[in-house]
């Protein structure tokens, strides 16, 4: 059997097929929310940040240190329970520098999403914006510092560091 | 309960409130683009045919479900049906208490496999019952979307 | 089934409640797994050869919610699938990887955190069908209050049959540790609840449960080889039937009555009389119990309510129905309402089941419907 | 363990915005597979169907929803899901459901409606970030994308222009295939010079969003004669579910491929995937995704795939043709529909029923291979004939 055209379902439309009343539609949203429990590890890394502090996990039995902490080690299915400071710098592991929007919708300046892997973690970050740096002058390998929010802003959130900037 | 530590003071609890920023714009496919195209423009109530269960169905389709058979033939089985079962509704989608109870059914056509669901007005629920014969009060026609509700609801049929 | 066969070597129930706030979704699913892993003996990391889960995104308020699963389940970098779909149908899945002989043991995981859904209402009316029901606007429970006008006057089961059912299983749950919704009521309680969508009245309608459910399966010799008291699933069978209602026939569940049927074939049973001693099943709504029985052929068509009324469903009837105290006891649990009730099975074959237990409790089955405004249904059967 | 082949399969046109619900769209591709097999919907004993985020079409259940024009009515109706490697999953679960000895024939089907979600579907992908501490930032899907492409291109020193060359050879092949999308001649220029949306990230390098289906009827060895006299066999299959912390692992490589890929060959007894694979569909949502795919795939070594696409080994008519229905770049991504098309090419390809697409050595055996989530499925199936 050979596909030729004539054989394939599909009647495609243009957008303003709908503006010009050629195609009926029904126009709906989801309207339920998510109030997400954060249990104990998300729950205690959120409060970490609303005191300037990055918390990481470690897994006694791999001997890693890893961030997001989780209360369950991945590699070896351990129970975790011991708690690290991390230092609230790093180095980019990777980055981007991005036009668009999360909806899609174009941005003049555009932001610089990027994988920070924390200093005293094993290979282990987050992902976060960079700032107060040249999108040309963004490099792999860069060092950077978290760019916190005043104490009292801080809410428990993953914007409560602002962004991280270049360690100069 | 085999994690190792747990929360012990329920001023640690923390939940993180979020919406789901999403739009739908929904066609109403080529079998629904038909059925309320003739019920927005011609008053017409239509079911499709199945050549191979040689039934023809509510709400139509341009498939039977049943067979695969490809359903092109349709038929208007007018605005007058028969309620085949009903509820009285004191909820509202919102979770609110109705001020007014509200009536839906589900309506049969004869000769017609599957039928619609709908409100049910100027009627007392206590007054309802199965079996009933009741006919679709359709909006003005300008105020017609092309969606179910251009039909207000099923009126008991004089 | 086929030659091979297929056991549960061990199950892990999480935290449990009405609310859940102490543990994150991966919390929860750790403490289920983790425990199920530790009655079937084994290492994840080692010994499972494949993870599946029952989700459904909105229920978790993530798409592509799979993404999440494997870390908490000691799945990463392994076979992992989700199944959007009740924990049985996910049960289904393993069954069968492991009847193709290349998987030894699977782990299988469903778990509700309905308490996160701020709107369940909106939620269900977002499932129905954007053309001929969404914009009618209606609180979803309607539809159950068709169905049930439409069940009760088909046959002889009347609202008291069917209040009947809260007032069981309510009860029942009194004794179950997961009775999160359990209370004594009497008759009257629930005759006279508030009407919500008539014939179908508030204490008719489950509410909703958090928690988490895992369970391992092995084949025949890996069971044998890990398990002193291994549960064999001797049937499992699944159904859907049409997505919409006004194509349904209201009056019957034909998707239960044919995902017991595929269920009941494998398992060899030609008669449901007597071929049970209990039976965990849908009761999301006070009637559905009622339907199923009769679909699944637990009881003749009409007659349900009148056993129910003669005590034959109790925990010391002919056939225990719900001796856990089910949904409308236990609360709902979204897509892992499945999974409990086969836990809640598995519990009673081992002799586990507390103040529930049902006395030589040697072969039963569990059966799940994925809730308005499906007509999907799942079935196990299981023996000792 | 019964051997599964595959009878026939069926697809709908590729499109931005289709006129027809899921369910139609699902009936059409159903349907086509069932009349290529001469069968009807009493031969069918199960559906297994997919369809990725419930976000696109915006119905929760959507399994549920989609099950009639599945074909599911009253049977056994399963939806199995592993995000954006769904499409080749799905195929996976219809073999396990075969293969098991439970069922002689399975409908599987993939369907998806993206474009229910508007203005612009773009935006349900925000959803699949960590609900706690990416989504506050306002993710976009390209930033992951973009985040591996750079660190792809950074570990090996891969040049723009060489990824371009898969954009560019995946359209030109889809000029052959009735059911594009977005078929195209264009040049490397072209995709440098097109719009950058997420540096490194150009819109040229990147598959558009779809509306589509694509379905296979699956048979056991007991009966796949009946309805073909040439089968094409389902020899291996493999899939992985890497970690959910993909920003504690090194994006340069997908691991969770070449693991799919490693169980997808033992079971079909494949040691040197470069000789032994004639033909490849590997997931090409991003032209870097290809290469990136073809090395977890062991078809080459790490980093060596733009150096065998430079030397036109990976085009129609070179020794290793992969993507030549077009790909996701050139047909479209309907995302789990997308991943079933290409398994549906490789069975046209070794039925030699593909027509102006057909690759010009001969083929024994091929594969074909989606991705998923966050970094982190691979789902792999190595058909024989």
């Amino acid at each position: 059997m050979k596909l030729t055209r004539e054989m394939l379902g599909g009647t495609p439309l243009k957008e303003n097929d709908f503006d010009q009343g050629k195609v009926l539609f029904y126009d709906d949203a989801l309207r339920t929310a998510y109030n997400w429990d954060a249990g104990v590890a998300m729950g205690k890394f959120l409060a970490g940040l609303k005191q300037g502090k990055i918390l990481g996990v470690r897994c006694r039995k791999c001997r890693r240190v890893v961030t997001p902490p989780r209360m369950f080690c991945e590699e070896c299915f351990s129970p975790i329970e011991e708690w690290v400071e991390l230092k609230d710098t790093g180095v980019v592991d990777s980055f981007s520098i991005c036009y668009v929007r999360w909806d899609a919708g174009r941005i003049k300046k555009p932001e610089l999403p990027a994988i920070i892997l924390f200093d005293g973690a094993d290979h282990a970050g987050i992902l976060h914006l960079l700032g107060e740096v040249d999108p040309k002058d963004v490099k792999i390998g860069m060092k950077v510092q978290a760019v916190w929010k005043p104490e009292k802003e801080r809410t428990g959130s993953i914007l409560d560091i602002k962004y991280f900037r270049p360690l100069s | 309960m085999a994690l190792i530590e747990k929360l012990e003071r329920n001023l640690d609890l923390k939940s993180v409130f979020m919406k789901i920023p999403l739009n739908h714009r929904y066609t109403l496919g080529v079998a629904g683009e038909k059925f309320f195209r003739a019920l927005k423009d011609e008053d017409k109530i239509l079911a499709s045919y199945c050549p191979g269960c040689k039934l023809w169905f509510l709400p139509p389709a341009i498939f039977c479900e049943r067979c695969f058979s490809q359903m092109d033939k349709w038929k208007d089985v007018g605005l007058s049906a028969a309620v085949l079962s009903f509820t009285v509704a004191h909820y509202d989608l919102e979770g609110r208490k109705l001020p007014e109870p509200e009536v839906y059914a589900f309506l049969g056509w004869r000769g017609i496999e599957g039928g619609l669901i709908h409100r049910l007005g100027e009627i007392k629920p206590e007054k309802v019952s199965i079996g009933m014969k009741v006919k679709a009060k359709l909006a003005a026609k300008k105020q017609r979307k092309g969606l179910i509700t251009d039909i207000i609801y099923f009126v008991p049929e004089k | 089934m086929a030659k091979s066969k297929v056991a549960v070597i061990g199950y892990g129930v999480s935290s449990y409640g009405s609310l859940s706030p102490e543990v994150s979704y991966k919390e929860m699913m750790y403490e289920a797994c983790s425990k199920a892993y530790q009655m079937a003996g084994i290492d994840p990391r080692q010994d499972v050869d494949s993870f599946v889960t029952a989700s459904e995104d909105f229920n978790e308020g993530t798409s592509i919610f799979d993404e999440y699963i494997p870390d908490q389940m000691g799945g990463m970098l392994r076979p992992n699938q989700t199944i959007a779909g009740d924990g049985i149908q996910a049960v289904a899945a393993g069954v069968m990887q492991i009847l193709t002989g290349r998987f030894k043991i699977v782990a299988v995981e469903a778990h509700s955190k309905a308490s996160n859904i701020t709107d369940h209402i909106g939620l269900l009316h977002f499932a129905t069908d954007p053309a001929f029901t969404r914009p009618l606007r209606a609180h979803p429970y309607f539809l159950a209050g068709l169905e049930m006008r439409c069940f009760l006057s088909a046959s002889r089961n009347t609202e008291q049959h069917a209040a009947r059912v809260a007032v069981k299983n309510k009860n029942n749950a009194m004794l179950n540790p997961l009775g999160v919704h359990s209370a004594k009521i009497a008759l009257e309680d629930v005759l006279a609840s508030e009407p919500t969508f008539s014939p179908l009245k508030k204490l008719e309608q489950s509410k909703p449960a958090d928690g988490g459910f895992c369970v391992v399966l092995a084949n025949e010799k890996m069971a044998k080889k890990l398990s002193d008291k291994p549960v064999w699933i001797t049937g499992i069978g699944w159904c859907s039937d049409s997505y919409q209602p006004e194509r349904r026939e209201m009056s019957w569940p034909e998707y239960a009555r044919l995902a017991a049927e595929m269920a009941f074939r494998q398992a060899g049973i030609p008669k449901q009389k007597n071929a049970f001693r209990i039976a965990e099943i849908d009761d999301t709504f006070s009637y559905k119990e009622l339907q199923h029985l009769e679909a699944m052929g637990l009881a003749r068509k009409g007659e349900s309510g009148r056993l129910l009324e003669q005590g034959a469903f109790d925990i010391d009837g002919e056939l225990a129905v719900n001796p856990s105290g089910g949904s409308l006891g236990c609360g709902h649990l979204l897509d892992a309402g499945g999974l409990f009730r086969l836990v809640e099975v598995l519990r009673q074959l081992r002799g586990e089941a507390a103040g529930c237990q049902v006395k030589d409790a040697r072969k039963g089955m569990a059966m799940s419907w994925r809730g308005i405004p499906t007509a999907t249904a799942a079935v196990a059967v299981l023996e000792v | 363990m019964k051997r599964v082949a595959i009878v026939s399969a069926g697809i709908t046109k590729f499109m931005r915005r289709a006129q027809e619900t899921g369910r139609e769209l699902s009936f059409h591709a159903a349907n086509m597979a069932l009349k290529n097999a001469g069968m009807t919907l009493a031969d069918v004993q199960c559906v297994a169907e997919s369809t990725a985020p419930d976000a696109f079409d915006g119905v929760h259940m959507n399994g549920e929803y989609l099950s009639d024009g599945s074909g599911g009515w009253r049977k056994p109706y399963l939806r199995s899901y592993v995000g954006g490697g769904s499409g080749v999953f799905v195929t996976i679960h219809g073999w396990y459901q075969v293969a098991s000895g439970m069922f002689d024939t399975c409908l599987v089907v993939a369907s998806e409606k993206m474009s229910s979600c508007h203005p612009h579907p773009q935006a349900a992908f925000l959803n699949i970030f960590d609900n706690f501490i990416e989504r506050p930032l306002g993710c976009n899907l390209l930033w992951i994308f973009a985040l591996e492409m750079n660190r792809y291109m950074t570990v090996h020193k891969i040049a723009h222009e060489q990824i371009a060359l898969v954009s560019v050879k995946n359209k030109k092949n889809a000029l052959d295939n009735p059911a594009a999308q977005i078929p195209e001649k264009i040049t490397v220029k072209d995709v440098l010079n097109s719009e950058v949306l997420a540096w490194p990230v150009h819109r040229l390098d990147i598959s558009p969003t779809s509306d589509g289906a694509a379905a296979l009827v699956l048979a056991s060895e007991d009966v796949a004669y009946k309805y073909t006299d040439k089968p094409v066999w389902i020899d291996g299959v493999g899939w992985c579910l890497d970690t959910a912390y993909w920003t504690n692992k090194d994006l340069y490589y997908p691991r969770y491929v070449e693991k799919a890929a490693a169980m997808a060959y033992k079971m079909a007894g494949i040691t040197n995937p470069r000789k032994e694979i004639h033909v490849a569909e590997p997931y090409d949502p991003f032209d870097y995704k290809e290469l990136h795919h073809m090395e977890g795939l062991m078809l080459c070594g790490k980093g060596e795939a733009p150096k065998l696409t430079e030397k036109g080994v990976t085009q129609r008519d070179g020794d290793l043709p992969t993507c030549p229905s077009g790909g996701l770049l050139g047909v479209g991504n309907p995302i789990a529909a997308s991943g079933t098309m290409k398994v549906a090419e490789i069975f046209w390809q070794l039925r030699e029923e593909a027509g102006e697409r057909q690759v010009t050595r001969k083929c024994q055996t091929g594969l074909a291979q989606a991705w998923g989530d966050l970094m982190q499925v691979g789902t792999v199936v190595v058909l024989r004939k």
